[in-house]
């Protein structure tokens, strides 16, 4: 490749603003406007890139998207970027690029000497190998070859957001025809519309025009849109993914442009797009033709040759050859020769060309060569030589050799290719255009028009004639997919093994599954499957396009929800009080609760001894806020509770409380709580901490879609109050201390009864239900002066001790205690019977929500896992929840332990367990397994400590 | 995405709802009464169809109100949305 | 243990940039009325008996010391000054008791208040639900309820207000306040 | 049919492999067959297989409306294992990995089973109970499963998001060494050629169109190439069975749902096992081609459009940057979705049917493909001796009325 010394006269680059950058480790010279791969151009860079499977030498093809040799990791570090399409990273001072996939590098590769074995290593030659002696023996050298770029090897530094946007017209693609429609829509001045383009700057194709006039077109374009109001443009964007209801997914660059530094923009947005209308003019790319070694460096598109030419003003070769099956080629080699630059020759595959164009290449001096294959080229590092033949008459078969021609540069076109990708995403039907051999936009699914060369309006006629590839030489180096190594010998090989569908062919040669994902090798693979097979290309069929439209940046999808913004959590109104109390905060449901509260160097187990020994006999207190707090109003709330518990609550009393089961339908345990009779028409559930939300959702959707005849309000005040759970033989002397209006005595409040009052000034609502098995008071005050009452409590419960225990300890307690918590005791199997409700369940005349599944077979197997306690044989024996139940045989599991802690009260471990017929078996030896060892134990009733149950109504 | 019209709140986008499933499912007068066979149908057995589906969602971001909705369940084009309770549209209606 | 006692969410914590801001507003009291509306006539009722225009879903409506929120069917949230609501819901219940056409809850304790500023406040919107918030499509008096940050929001501009309110549970306040700082930081000068 | 090895790619090379015989015919359809299996995937192929290799039946034909391998036999993330809960779910699923192991061998082609060990990570000490049951239960069955410690993991996953500002910190995990990935293709074409060089039928481009029922047995298939005689008929079309099922009258408690997968661009090898991560919900592999192959929960609506839903896309990969922050800056290639049949159970379907002949496969929902051996080996024994094998009974139609669900989540609150 030629190295430009001066740029030509009307580029699009700032060659007052010099830029130097990195490639290789090698320092080069750019300038403002250029891309790396213009930059490396300019250089006389040829090799810039090997590929995946052969290490072929691979240099730039194209200037865009399109683009598929010209990957390097760009920046490195952290800030590092594997696969860069040099094409379409604009240049910036200091950029710092090196070739991927090669050793030591790009220009000199040991792997490449993989070439040699191309003819070893045809289409899904692995699938027929490496069996012996097994796939494992031959993997890790698989492995080490695989791959392009290499992934950072720390966090991204770089920062993404996602945000929405509304329009009524959205205009994808800024050149001529996309300018145009953006134009008109936005002259309705209550019209949103937004206009994107995947550029550096606006113009699209014409910014490679030679043409004043275009340009001046285009200023004059731009000036207008600027001073529109109602029109939103979005440069360095590409819509990658169109999904249904016209809602478009597009990747902004904010800050890539800048380098590796880390400013308050964000590095790349993604917008999510809901549009009205959307008119895609999204152009169409060129394709390379099919010939023995066209993957050299120096070939290139030559839509390619002409931007690089006219927009950046390099002069990359001075014996230019264009290869062709139609006229666009002739016109930019004319192009070139307008703009004083050498072109020596015009290939074309055809026969007959245009008069027109003959003359004009004739009076430009060209050699032109018609009815003419390139049937090999030669070159170390880059094209040197291009060997012609004649094509008979046929078609299928060369005549003799006409001549070799010495050239530095080769331009080629195999035709035009509409970017449907978009339209393909939306749903939008393709139909096969012979004359142009290319599938353009048919039937829309959704609204979406269609304008330009996307729609195949090329302008100019193009009269092509594909050749999809070349007669009567080896297929075997007649490339198609330049970055994966596929070849048209790889499509024969697959039809030849009966891989004829495209999605086989695809899937079996991986043509056009690089990182491209086959936007120059699509169509000419289906060319030369379609050739093989005999078969028109309408009949063999074309691949439907999925998002995204080209690779898009893992990153943006998240945006900024990472960290703590990953998923919320609730926060509890005394939140900062435990902090400053050296609470160990854990996740509990949505909730970040104190797990406990350890002294200065305490271990979990020790802190946890600390605090429940507390409880048992002083006070504790435990912010138990959490806890569900659902407000059931209305003329039928009884029955409307009735039927959703499994306990009859018709019998239940104003200012009552009971204990009471939630089944889904079918019959499956899905939360336990107390609910509290406040007045005829309205109760007050208790529901399990964090279960909140579920339960309330729950009892709305049978209200909203099957019993909408019951008056009924669900109101959630779960978050409306702070509670307190103060627990322990002194709980009520604590209490007591505090003032308020609730007659707290032993006498005139008795264990499940529930009292509204006020409490230091306060509303306050307490319920004596005890989870801890010590007298307990569950107090409620608006959440606001959660942490006031919190301090207040704490002080006066200073005189006899009082230890603030974390959600670990409680369950220790409730464990000691046999009590069973919903989600640990009970899985998604669990019914009531299993928990022992069966006769309570006989005793309820109604209906409720899961009941008849209780009566399925299931439910009645004798082998159910039961709730049941688990003592060890060895009193000082060990166990974890998780560990298993053994069957008599020891072959299979009866059960397992749900629940274990050591208690320190009882100076043993207490464990609860779910077991097979548990209920029937009490007393029985068992063997339990658990982190590989086994242990002999008991099944006994749950609740070893205070089996009276004196202490909770102390 | 899919977007539909809460009846309350207007067009919103498929995030702000919940699917509940199939809908006009009728749950037995008296369960006690229905075979085993009767009752898992009543649980488990579902339409899914492939095109009009008559479905349930929740506005659970919005409003928590659930409501029909026809929707084909390959374009996932809503065609209709009706509230709990309002009859199910005629296939007319949904232009299926 | 007086109202002076009552901690806010935040404890003063807000962020303040020069295109965007958010801080807590402390001032509002809430009642939660819910209606049995499912009978024909119900709603209507409810209005009678409180003397107050209820709005339409999505609207707000007020007069010169109370604010009312569209939040569901048959439900809204009436905002009044702080330190009043506990009165005024009772006042309210005792107007509908004998009625029993509607419930009312004191709420403000569950709910974060935050006031939402700057010139970019539309666009870090923009960045948390997929509503329209362009001025044609949120203008004053909208109040809308929906998915913000991944969580429920009521979001309103009410007539005369400067910047948004957003109201959500008071358990997700500080996660707010974070999300806020993240997705506006390039909310700086310009 | 030609053996497969390096020993013939060799030779081939020097005839320039234009000798190579087609890996299965393109036959016509006849019009009668000693059996039909309607689906050409994974699970149909090998169906046919067994039935030729197992039970000595040739007759029989493959019918598919498409392409062999083309619905989620081709769109999953290839991922293959037996770290199941219940004692029926593991059994069946291991004997799979079984039969995966020795694959290469049994069927001449290298599906590239990579057994790059499998783990599964937990987030918070309700999840480590959960785990540490689950694993006990895999280790009960004689199945391997190690538990592993935080350091364990962090040393095995180096991308791992260890930092304290994760949202939810790893806690540990378990592993299953004998898990991995496999190339999906492979696996269906290995099938194929080999159930086609017994003598199967394979039809591509047949769609059924109706099925011949009289009192109440199978009597053949209607197809949109004509019509088929035959007493036996498997349905084997995962998110497609209810129709099929339906022109059996036959209602099925299946509903069809979209998942998706995605790859990543190639990179160089630096992920070296399968992560699984319930809370964090998405699942990821390193293809050998350098692509990461990255799966996630299903979309949240009934679906028969082969296509990912936006909002599921952007939760997978917000999963994939907050549990692998150095993957951010990677580049997502390629997305697409398959029709996954999901039970109530999310436990598969492998039963007789009322009608007589006609049996049904169906429920793998989001896990068929690492039960394409064993469901096509059992379905094949069901269709031969019409009767249910072992390993399936407890996956047969009736135990939903009796209430007997195999509900994996219900227990180990896993995604499978």
């Amino acid at each position: 490749m030629k190295r430009t010394v001066e740029r030509l006269s009307g580029a699009r680059v700032d060659v007052s603003r010099p830029l130097t950058f990195m490639f290789d480790g090698q320092p080069y010279r750019g300038f403002a406007g250029d891309s790396l791969a213009s930059a490396l151009l300019a250089n006389g860079l040829s090799v810039v890139g090997r590929s995946f499977k052969l290490h072929r030498p691979r240099g730039v093809l194209g200037t865009g998207k399109e683009e598929c040799n010209a990957l390097v990791q760009l920046e490195s570090g952290a800030f590092s970027e594997p696969n860069a399409r040099a094409t379409l990273v604009p240049l910036y001072k200091g950029l710092n690029a090196t070739g991927q996939n090669a050793w030591p590098n790009v220009q000199f590769d040991l792997l490449g000497a993989m070439g040699a074995l191309k003819r070893f290593l045809p289409a899904s030659f692995y699938y027929k190998t490496f069996m012996w002696p097994n796939w494992h023996s031959w993997e890790w050298l698989i492995r080490r070859v695989a791959g392009l770029g290499a992934a950072p090897l720390s966090a991204d530094p770089q920062g993404y957001i996602k945000q929405n946007i509304h329009a009524d017209v959205v205009v994808i693609g800024a050149g001529r025809s996309g300018l145009q429609a953006a134009l008109s829509a936005s002259a309705d001045e209550s019209c949103r519309v937004l206009l994107i383009d995947e550029q550096e700057e606006f113009g699209g194709a014409l910014l490679a025009s030679p043409l004043d006039a275009d340009r001046q077109w285009l200023d004059d374009a731009l000036a207008q849109l600027e001073a529109r109001a109602n029109i939103t443009l979005l440069r360095r964007t590409t819509v990658n993914g169109y999904y249904d209801n016209n809602v478009l997914a597009a990747l902004e660059r904010v800050s890539n442009h800048l380098g590796p530094v880390v400013v308050e923009r964000p590095r790349e947005r993604l917008w999510r797009i809901f549009a009205g209308r959307v008119v895609l003019a999204t152009g169409a790319l060129e394709r390379p033709m099919v010939f023995p070694n066209n993957d050299r460096p120096g070939i290139m598109l030559a839509s390619a040759l002409a931007e690089y030419t006219h927009r950046y003003g390099l002069t990359l070769a001075e014996r230019p050859v264009f290869y062709t099956n139609n006229d666009t080629a002739w016109r930019r080699a004319l192009a070139l020769a307008d703009a004083g630059l050498p072109v020596l020759a015009i290939v074309d595959t055809r026969t007959a060309v245009d008069g027109e164009l003959l003359q004009q290449a004739e009076a430009a001096g060209i050699d032109i060569y018609l009815g003419t294959a390139i049937t090999n080229t030669a070159g170390r590092g880059g094209v040197r030589k291009v060997t012609l033949h004649r094509i008979a008459a046929d078609g299928g078969s060369l005549g003799g050799a006409v001549t070799s021609l010495r050239c530095d540069l080769l331009a080629m076109s195999g035709g035009w290719t509409p970017t449907i990708h978009l339209y393909s995403q939306s749903g939008g039907r393709l139909q096969y255009r012979d004359s142009d051999a290319c599938f353009v936009p048919a039937d829309a699914h959704q609204s979406v028009s269609v304008v330009g060369r996307a729609n195949g309006d090329f302008g100019e006629p193009a009269n092509l004639q594909p050749q999809w590839l070349t007669p009567d030489v080896s297929s075997e180096k007649q490339w198609l997919d330049f970055q994966y190594d596929v070849t048209a010998s790889d499509i024969q090989l697959a039809a030849r093994e009966n891989f004829v569908s495209v999605e086989h062919v695809k899937r079996y040669t991986t043509n056009g599954m690089s990182v491209d994902q086959g936007k120059t090798s699509n169509i000419n693979g289906l060319g030369v499957l379609a050739q093989t097979l005999g078969r028109p290309v309408p009949e063999v069929g074309t691949t439907r396009f999925r998002p995204p439209y080209h690779p898009t940046t893992v990153g943006a999808f998240a945006g900024v929800e990472l960290g703590a913004l990953y998923a919320p959590y609730q926060r509890l109104p005394a939140h900062a009080l435990h902090e400053a109390a050296g609470a160990v905060f854990e996740d509990y449901g949505a909730w970040r609760r104190p797990a406990y509260y350890p002294g200065p160097g305490e271990s979990e187990e020790r802190a946890l001894a600390r605090e429940s020994l507390a409880v048992r006999q002083g006070v504790g207190l435990l912010d138990y806020s959490p806890l569900g707090k659902l407000e059931v109003h209305g003329p039928d709330a009884r029955e409307f509770l009735n039927r959703v518990y499994i306990n009859n609550i018709q019998t239940l009393k104003v200012g009552g409380a009971r204990y009471g089961l939630m089944l889904d339908e079918g019959g499956i345990v899905i939360d336990d709580g107390i609910v509290v009779c406040l007045a005829e028409d309205h109760f007050l559930l208790n529901t399990t901490s964090g279960g909140a939300q579920a339960i309330h959702q729950h009892l709305e959707e049978w209200l909203q879609c099957e019993w909408l005849d019951l008056e009924v309000i669900v109101n959630n005040l779960t978050s409306q109050w702070a509670t307190l759970m103060l627990s322990g033989p002194k709980a009520r002397d604590v209490l007591c201390k505090l003032s308020g209006d609730i007659d707290v005595s032993r006498e005139a409040f008795a264990h499940m009864q529930f009292r509204e009052g006020t409490l230091l000034g306060q509303p306050c609502r307490i319920l004596r239900a005890s989870f801890t098995g010590e007298v307990s008071f569950e107090i409620s005050v608006p959440a606001g002066h959660g942490p006031a009452l919190w301090q207040a409590l704490m002080t006066a419960g200073d005189e006899y001790d009082i230890a603030p225990f974390g959600l670990e300890s409680l369950m220790l307690l409730r464990t000691e205690k046999g009590y069973l918590h919903i989600g640990s005791d009970t899985d998604g199997n669990t019914m009531p019977q299993d928990l022992g409700w069966a006769p309570a369940i006989e005793k309820k005349p109604a209906d409720f929500i899961g009941r008849r599944s209780l009566a399925q077979a299931v439910g009645k197997d004798p082998d159910r896992f039961q709730f049941t306690g688990i003592e060890l044989m060895d009193p000082d024996g060990r166990v974890e929840s998780g560990a298993h139940v053994l069957t008599s045989d020891g072959s299979s599991t009866a059960g397992y332990v749900t629940s274990a802690f050591h208690s320190p009260s009882l100076g043993r471990t207490v464990a609860l367990g779910l077991v097979a017929g548990a209920h029937a078996r009490d007393g029985e030896k068992i063997t339990i397994f658990g982190q590989g060892s086994k242990q002999a134990a008991r099944l006994v009733k749950p609740g070893a400590y205070d089996e009276a149950g004196e202490a909770l109504n102390g | 995405m899919i977007v539909i019209q809460c009846p309350w709140c207007g067009s919103r986008s498929e995030e702000e709802f919940t699917c509940g499933g199939e809908s006009h499912i009728l749950r037995p007068e008296k369960p006690a009464e229905v075979s085993d066979e009767e009752w898992a149908a009543y649980l488990y057995q579902r339409k899914n169809p492939k095109g009009v589906h008559y479905e349930r969602w929740r506005h659970t971001y919005g409003c928590r109100q659930w409501f029909n909705v026809a929707r084909d369940t390959v374009t996932h084009e809503v065609v209709a949305v009706y509230r709990m309770n309002e009859p199910r549209p005629t296939p007319e209606a949904e232009g299926a | 243990m007086d109202n002076a006692a009552r901690e806010s969410v935040l404890a003063g914590h807000e962020l303040a940039r020069e295109r965007f801001s958010v801080r807590e507003n402390t001032s509002l009291g809430l009642i939660r009325l819910q209606a049995f509306h499912r009978k024909a006539g119900n709603v209507d009722a409810v209005a009678r008996q409180l003397g107050l225009p209820l709005p339409r879903p999505c609207q707000s409506a007020r007069d010169e010391d109370m604010q009312l929120f569209w939040s569901a069917p048959g439900e809204w949230i009436l905002a009044s000054p702080a330190g009043s609501e506990r009165e005024i819901a009772q006042l309210l219940q005792s107007r509908l008791d004998n009625s029993a056409l509607a419930v009312t809850s004191v709420v403000t304790d569950s709910r974060v208040t935050l006031e939402l500023g700057g010139a970019a406040v539309r666009d870090v919107l923009a960045r948390g639900s997929t509503l329209d918030f362009h001025p044609s499509q949120f203008g004053a008096g909208r109040c809308v309820t929906t998915r913000f940050a991944g969580i429920p929001a009521m979001l309103t501009y009410p007539e005369g207000g400067e910047g948004f309110l957003l109201f959500a549970d008071r358990s997700l306040g500080h996660y707010l306040l974070d999300w806020f700082a993240a997705a506006s930081a390039d909310c700086v000068a310009e | 049919m030609e053996t497969y090895s390096a020993f013939n790619l060799v030779k081939h090379a020097f005839t320039k492999h234009k000798h190579w015989p087609k890996a299965w015919r393109s036959p016509e359809l006849k019009s009668r067959y000693d059996a039909v299996i309607i689906g050409g995937g994974g699970h149909g192929l090998a169906t046919a297989y067994y039935l030729a290799s197992a039970h000595g039946m040739r007759d029989i034909a493959v019918l598919e409306k498409g392409w062999i391998g083309g619905g989620n036999t081709g769109r999953n993330t290839a991922v293959t294992r037996s770290n199941y809960f219940y004692p029926e779910s593991t059994r069946f699923y291991e004997h799979s990995l079984k039969r995966y192991e020795t694959m290469g061998k049994d069927l001449n082609y290298n599906i590239m089973f990579s057994q790059n060990g499998l783990i599964n990570l937990a987030f918070s000490r309700h999840e480590m109970e959960i785990f540490r049951r689950w694993a006990t239960a895999i280790q009960v069955q004689g199945i391997d499963c190690e538990m592993l410690s935080r350091d364990e993991i962090a040393e095995a996953i180096p991308q791992l998001n260890m930092s304290p500002s994760a949202r939810y910190p790893v806690q540990g995990g378990f592993i299953q060494r004998r898990g991995g990935i496999s190339r999906h293709d492979a696996v269906a074409w290995a099938y194929a050629r080999a159930a086609d060089s017994m003598g199967v039928d394979i039809i591509q481009n047949c769609e059924v169109k109706g099925l011949d029922i009289s009192d109440g047995r199978i009597r053949g298939v209607k197809t949109s190439l004509g019509d088929v005689r035959t007493d036996k008929v498997a349905s084997a079309v995962a998110g497609h069975s209810t129709v099929v099922a339906g022109m059996a009258g036959i209602k099925l408690p299946i509903v069809s749902m979209c998942l998706q997968a995605m790859v990543s661009e190639p990179v160089k090898p630096c992920f070296n096992h399968t992560v699984m991560s319930p809370m964090v919900h998405c699942y990821v592999s390193q293809s050998d081609r350098g692509e990461l192959v990255i799966g996630g929960g299903a979309d949240t609506h009934p679906s028969y459009g082969q296509r990912g839903n936006l909002p599921t896309t952007e939760a997978v990969l917000n999963a994939v940057v907050e549990l692998y922050p150095m993957f951010s800056r990677l580049k997502l290639m390629r997305q697409w979705g398959g029709i996954v049949d999901i039970a109530p159970d999310a436990s598969p379907i492998v039963s007789k049917t009322q009608v007589a002949g006609f049996y049904i496969s169906t429920g793998w929902g989001t896990g068929g493909y690492k039960a394409i051996p064993a469901g096509g080996e059992t379905l094949a024994h069901t269709v031969a001796n019409d009767e249910p094998h072992p390993l399936v009974e407890p996956f047969s139609l009736n135990r939903f009325a009796q209430g007997r669900l195999v509900d994996e989540s219900a227990a180990a609150s896993v995604a499978h």
